[in-house]
């Protein structure tokens, strides 16, 4: 029992990580623009599609063309700042609705242009397995958990220690202080939209070769993101990153003891159960436009 | 028994304490202003009064009646009115809708309070087509249109123009000698409190530091000290 | 080069006379978009490939007159409102004789009680859900095998084989859950092991290989379609889980192949509607066609539903007629012989057609373990 | 004035669209479907549109509803009226329960908890194969028994059953909307702490709300499921739930007319375009997205400045 229980801890973290993935760049924008953007996941699957493009089609390198989606969708991300959610600031709902809109334009442009089937992406150098113990993974997943974990380092790193971390840092904080110090705080806007939409790609084109590439790719973990970042307390990087895990492990663990049918289900109330029990989330931070 | 009163008020927020002990009654009606320096616990005692935020510890009674806890809506039909800081007005509403809501005093009353601060001419308009001194007004006025025993206005001159300023004054005057209940006043600006209120309140570090007459607490070394501290 | 030019004349004059020609409109319901879209395709495939077929040879003959088919699709995607207003408009507005397709049970019944109500005959060629043809509605018609009949080979294949306890990947839709209960009817509880749903679109298997390696189970059935079936495979040999892996239909084909290896494939056997390249005439030339038009290995769904277009057009020739209920009276009598087997519908509707259980070799080929009659080695299946 | 006489001529012109289509039950068909679409939007309505509670579960509700009704008919044998009250009463005490922990919480975090519950009442509804029927669909839901002679089998007499429901889930609207019931809605949309001050109880008007908009959305259920003769979790995803928040926005949220209008062209436009899919829903989302930008009355509120505009 006692090594289930750690394998399929281990499993959660790995399906973690592409819910923290997701949560980090989602719960970035939030803090610095209080905007929910839904069309994350798809932003994701945008990712991992031009990912997969670049590779076939332009280079044959992985990391190249990791690269550039994810130079791509940072300018994707900026352009919907400025066009969409700029003009929305402050209207909650709009900005919600609104990404709802770009869900179904995005996804359906997608197949329009790639067709409903998934597209297969193999990289040879990331096919190998590593034994872990008596179990063994393939590299990619060890990868993507390792990735994760870097960039999660990364971010508290530039959140910390740069310029442009601070000042995202302070507008997450209190915008009006912030523009009142003098911090360009549109700038910071823009930018860090940028940022939460490159990590997106780099969430998509992490999973593409794990997995495949098809259009409903960023669904799950968009909708577990947002449950991970409500979990850990919205605004919160921290929260963002342990609640992504908790959704993960959770899942994972379910499927010991209950009905595998449900394993959504089961994350979903613990979620709820656990906001019932902090409304803010764990690492809640002050709900800003609360009403 | 008080109108209104406070016992031992607490409340925390995080590791700052908003409201740390906080003493005070109202035996009768009359213009009460509530000074301290920012982070006194003003609003927060607000809060606590209109049911918006629950405290720590301590109690708040109304008649002698226990109101610790109840929620706004509760309060409200209590007879406690407030304005907010912020100012809110509901912006799609016309300006008479915004006054008749969940309103105990009739359309007649409604008019007469606009005309009283000169909107009038606005109250078939959008309370969100007014600037920021006429919905402050239109806020303060709506307070009214629910007969409160009890009227709290958090900052009321706060953001409204010279020229409005005294239209308010003079419409704070005039509804008390109508009919005298208890308000209290929040209030940054000296000159308008001053001149408003019959006693002086003033709050420090959560706690109520000097209360008497305008020009003795002026002269208070204790607030001069608290103001420049 | 005069032979091939004269060829392309002939060919451009067939195709001018065949213009002339009356053309029958042939609905057709399935899923170009939405969840289902991808398999959608292959039914799409199989449908083009028989329109094709039916006239370059010149169209085929009601009540004395030539006609050519003309496919007039509509995307109902796995949507029963959308399937319900397709069934309507081909019902109503095309006035097609006949209509054809779906693969999602839940949309296939909302279309059924169109078609019942219109009289017009509905002929499906993949929706598996048992309970669609035990409505009482005589206007249906199903070409493929559904649920019960393709768990009922494989569970005696299965018993045969002592493969139990049997653990299931399955998609949590009406193909998965519907095989696993079939299974689980078929094969008694006790013979169940764990059970591992996921929703469609979801493709990280990991909890559930644990789990199955942590069981006692003999083999893994995998309940799902070609995408995720290539990932599931995938990620149960790289854990090292040797149990043995029991497929779909999307699992026995090169284009399987294809999107795995031969090592993780070796052993695995599926059932198959299917086999692509079984030494039996009429396979043949259907997986000729269509590699030629495609590119690729025929699907089951496409012989499915080529099947089934060729079925209708035989069923509108013995009616004499284009009217639903006489076609609906030829179909309920007709015997077809397609590449799926011998298509003869019993009282419900429900057509009986073979089922096959073929086999992974070392090289990438299958053999046919099932039926007994025709097993065949690799390279058959 | 104009808009009485306006509204005269659309109630005659909606009753005799059967006669005028007589010949063309395609209509008939399409124009049922936007009746058992608009009505769940009604309710989303009432709770986004008026009280600005963005529920992301909506549709689940209306699954409720309708499993409900379908269980009662088919396995309990209930008439079809009773097993309809019986699941627009469920379909309104889920909403009045799975409402009380959803408001709770505010904002964003309403939105996902809605979410949330509406992914769980799919997996209810998708997995309980003994009572739903499972993933594969619960056919052979009946229509409502013949009253008289009058059998509701054709798509003409349908059709006034599903006008029917549109017309009291309107009328209910209306209702809820002029009377000081609406006020306090529309008032909490703008300001619940104000509100609040003003001595409304916001939970119970939020909770109310919550109750009829899922009430609504079980009879719109109730009746869908009646009319397509099956029961599937397909028809109550989250894909549905957002595409009722579509016609309430596109229609125009808040307004009386907005989820007919939206309605309409969600379900009617498409039918006769008929484009590719892919790019029709390309077209809506690029249009829920202007319209957010731009229109936030939605189609609604465009007519209702045309409408100034001729007159003026």
């Amino acid at each position: 029992m006692l090594t289930a229980v750690l394998e399929q801890t281990l499993n959660g973290l790995m399906a973690g990580s592409i819910y923290v993935l997701v949560a980090l760049g989602m719960v970035l924008i939030y803090g610095v623009m209080h905007v929910l953007n839904f069309a994350h996941g798809v932003l994701l699957m945008v990712g991992a599609y031009l990912c997969h493009f670049f590779f076939t089609r332009l280079t044959g390198s992985y990391l190249a063309a990791l690269l550039l989606s994810i130079a791509a969708l940072a300018l994707i991300g900026i352009a919907l700042e400025r066009a969409v959610f700029r003009p929305l600031q402050g209207n909650l709902r709009s900005q919600v609705i609104a990404s709802l809109g770009l869900i179904l334009a995005i996804e359906h442009l997608v197949i329009a242009l790639w067709g409903p089937n998934a597209l297969q992406m193999r990289v040879p150098a990331t096919e190998a397995l590593v034994p872990i113990g008596a179990l063994r993974f393939p590299l990619q997943h060890v990868l993507i958990i390792g990735v994760t974990l870097a960039i999660i380092a990364g971010l508290f790193a530039f959140l910390k220690y740069t310029k442009l971390g601070t000042a995202i840092r302070a507008t997450s904080e209190d915008r009006q202080a912030a523009m009142v110090v003098g911090i360009p705080v549109e700038r910071v806007d823009w930018m860090t939209f940028g940022l939460g939409t490159a990590l997106a790609a780099l969430g998509g084109a992490l999973i593409g070769p794990l997995f495949l590439v098809f259009p409903q790719m960023g669904d799950a973990p968009m909708v577990k993101g947002l449950a991970g970042i409500l979990l850990g307390g919205m605004g919160s990087v921290p929260g963002a990153v342990v609640g992504g895990f908790i959704i993960g492990i959770t899942e994972a663990l379910s499927t010991l003891v209950l009905p595998t049918d449900y394993r959504d289900s089961v994350a979903f109330a613990v979620m709820v159960l656990i906001l019932l029990a902090w409304p803010r989330g764990l690492f809640g931070v002050r709900v800003r436009g609360e009403d | 028994m008080s109108l209104l009163a406070v016992e031992g008020l607490a409340k925390r927020y995080g590791g700052v304490a908003a409201l740390a002990g906080c003493h005070l009654a109202f035996e009768r009606p009359g213009v009460y202003g509530l000074i301290g320096p920012n982070g006194a616990g003003k609003t927060t005692l607000f809060d606590v009064v209109t049911g918006i935020v629950e405290p720590d510890a301590g109690r708040v009674r109304i008649d002698g009646r226990d109101v610790t806890g109840w929620p706004a809506y509760r309060l409200a039909a209590a007879g406690v009115a407030r304005s907010f800081q912020e100012c809110r007005v509901f912006p799609e509403f016309t300006c008479l809708e915004n006054l008749l809501f969940r309103a105990r005093a009739p359309e007649s009353e409604a008019r007469r309070l606009l005309r009283l601060v000169n909107l009038e001419k606005y109250a078939g308009e959008p309370a969100a087509s007014l600037s920021f001194g006429e919905r402050r007004l239109l806020e303060i006025v709506g307070t009214f249109m629910a007969r409160p025993r009890i009227l709290l206005l958090d900052e009321p001159a706060a953001g409204v123009n010279p020229a409005l300023f005294e239209v308010l004054q003079r419409f704070i005057r005039t509804m008390y000698d109508e009919r005298p209940l208890l308000f209290l006043i929040v209030e940054h600006n000296m000159e308008f409190i001053m001149a408003l209120a019959s006693e002086i309140v003033v709050m420090h570090q959560g706690a109520v530091l000097e209360r008497g007459a305008p020009h003795a607490v002026q002269a208070s070394p204790r607030v001069l000290e608290a103001y420049l501290g | 080069m005069p032979s091939k030019l004269l060829a392309a004349a002939a060919l451009a004059l067939s195709a001018a006379f065949a213009w002339a020609q009356d053309r029958v409109a042939v609905g057709i319901v399935t899923s170009l978009s939405g969840p289902m879209a991808a398999p959608g395709k292959f039914q799409m495939n199989g449908f083009r490939l028989a329109e094709e077929e039916i006239n370059a040879a010149g169209g085929f003959s009601v009540g004395g007159r030539k006609y050519l088919v003309e496919l007039k699709a509509y995307d109902t995607r796995a949507n029963p409102a959308e399937g319900a207003s397709a069934m309507q408009r081909l019902a109503t507005v095309d006035k097609v004789p006949v209509v054809l397709g779906e693969l999602h049970s839940g949309v296939a019944a909302a279309e059924a009680a169109v078609a019942q109500d219109y009289q017009l005959p509905l002929i499906l060629t993949i929706p598996t859900g048992p309970n669609l043809t035990e409505q009482g509605n005589r206007f249906l018609f199903r070409v493929n095998a559904n649920n019960d009949q393709l768990t009922r080979a494989l569970a005696e294949f299965i018993a045969r084989q002592g493969w139990t306890p049997l653990a299931f990947i399955a998609w949590n839709n009406d193909a998965g859950r519907g095989g696993v209960n079939g299974m689980r009817k078929l094969l008694g509880e006790g013979k169940i092991g764990y059970v591992g749903y996921f929703n469609v679109g979801e493709v990280d298997f990991s909890a559930h290989v644990s789990n199955i390696r942590a069981g006692d189970a003999r083999a893994v059935m995998l309940l799902m379609d070609e995408e995720p079936g290539s990932l599931a495979i995938k990620q149960v040999r790289d854990a090292g889980l040797k149990t043995q892996l029991v497929g779909t239909l999307a699992m026995g084909s090169d284009r399987f192949l294809k999107r795995l290896d031969a090592a993780r494939l070796e052993g695995m056997v599926q059932y198959n509607a299917f086999p692509p390249n079984a030494d039996v005439g009429s396979i043949r030339t259907f997986s000729e066609r269509y590699r030629k038009k495609y590119g690729e290995e025929a699907h089951g769904f496409a012989a499915q539903s080529y099947d089934g277009l060729k079925l209708a057009v035989a069923a509108m020739q013995k009616a004499g007629k284009l009217e639903g209920r006489a076609i609906r009276e030829a179909l309920a009598g007709l015997q077809y012989d397609g590449v799926i087997g011998r298509i003869k519908f019993d009282a419900k509707g429900q057509a009986h057609p073979p089922v096959y259980v073929t086999q992974w070799c070392a090289d990438g080929k299958r053999r046919i373990l099932y039926p007994e009659n025709l097993k065949a080695d690799c390279g058959a299946g | 004035m104009a808009g009485r006489i306006a509204a005269a001529a659309l109630a005659a012109l909606l009753l005799a669209v059967p006669a005028l289509a007589a010949q063309q039950p395609y209509v008939l068909h399409v124009l049922i479907l936007t009746c058992l679409y608009a009505i769940p939007a009604v309710g989303l309505n009432l709770m986004l549109g008026y009280t600005g509670l963005v529920s992301l579960g909506h549709m689940a509700f209306a699954g409720v509803g309708a499993y409900t009704a379908a269980v009662l008919m088919v396995d309990a044998g209930w008439s079809f009226w009773l097993a309809l009250a019986a699941g627009v009463l469920g379909s309104a005490a889920a909403g009045a329960a799975i409402g009380a922990v959803c408001l709770r919480f505010r904002t964003h975090f309403f939105m996902i908890v809605t979410l949330a519950f509406g992914l769980m009442l799919y997996s209810v509804m998708n997995n309980w194969d003994d009572v739903t029927r499972g993933a594969a669909g619960f056919p052979g839901i009946p229509r409502p028994a013949p009253i008289g002679e009058w059998s509701f089998g054709p798509l003409s007499h349908f059709y006034y059953l599903a006008l029917g429901g549109a017309l009291a889930a309107f009328a209910a609207q209306w209702l809820a909307v002029r009377s000081s019931f609406g006020r306090v809605l529309v008032a909490l949309r703008q300001d619940e702490r104000l509100a609040q001050a003003k001595g409304v109880n916001g939970m119970l008007y939020k909770s109310a709300v919550f109750a009829l908009g899922s009430a609504l959305a079980g009879l719109g259920g109730v009746l869908h499921v009646s009319f397509l003769r099956v029961a599937a979790p397909a028809s109550f995803t989250l894909a549905e739930s957002i595409n009722a928040v579509l016609i309430v926005i596109v229609g125009g949220a808040g307004t009386l007319a907005g989820p007919a209008l939206g309605a309409l062209v969600f379900v009617g436009l498409p039918e006769y375009l008929r484009i590719a899919a892919e790019w029709r829903l390309v077209l809506f989302g690029v249009a829920l997205v202007l319209i957010t930008l731009f229109a936030p009355q939605g189609l609604a509120g465009l007519l209702a400045r045309a409408w100034r505009a001729v007159r003026a």
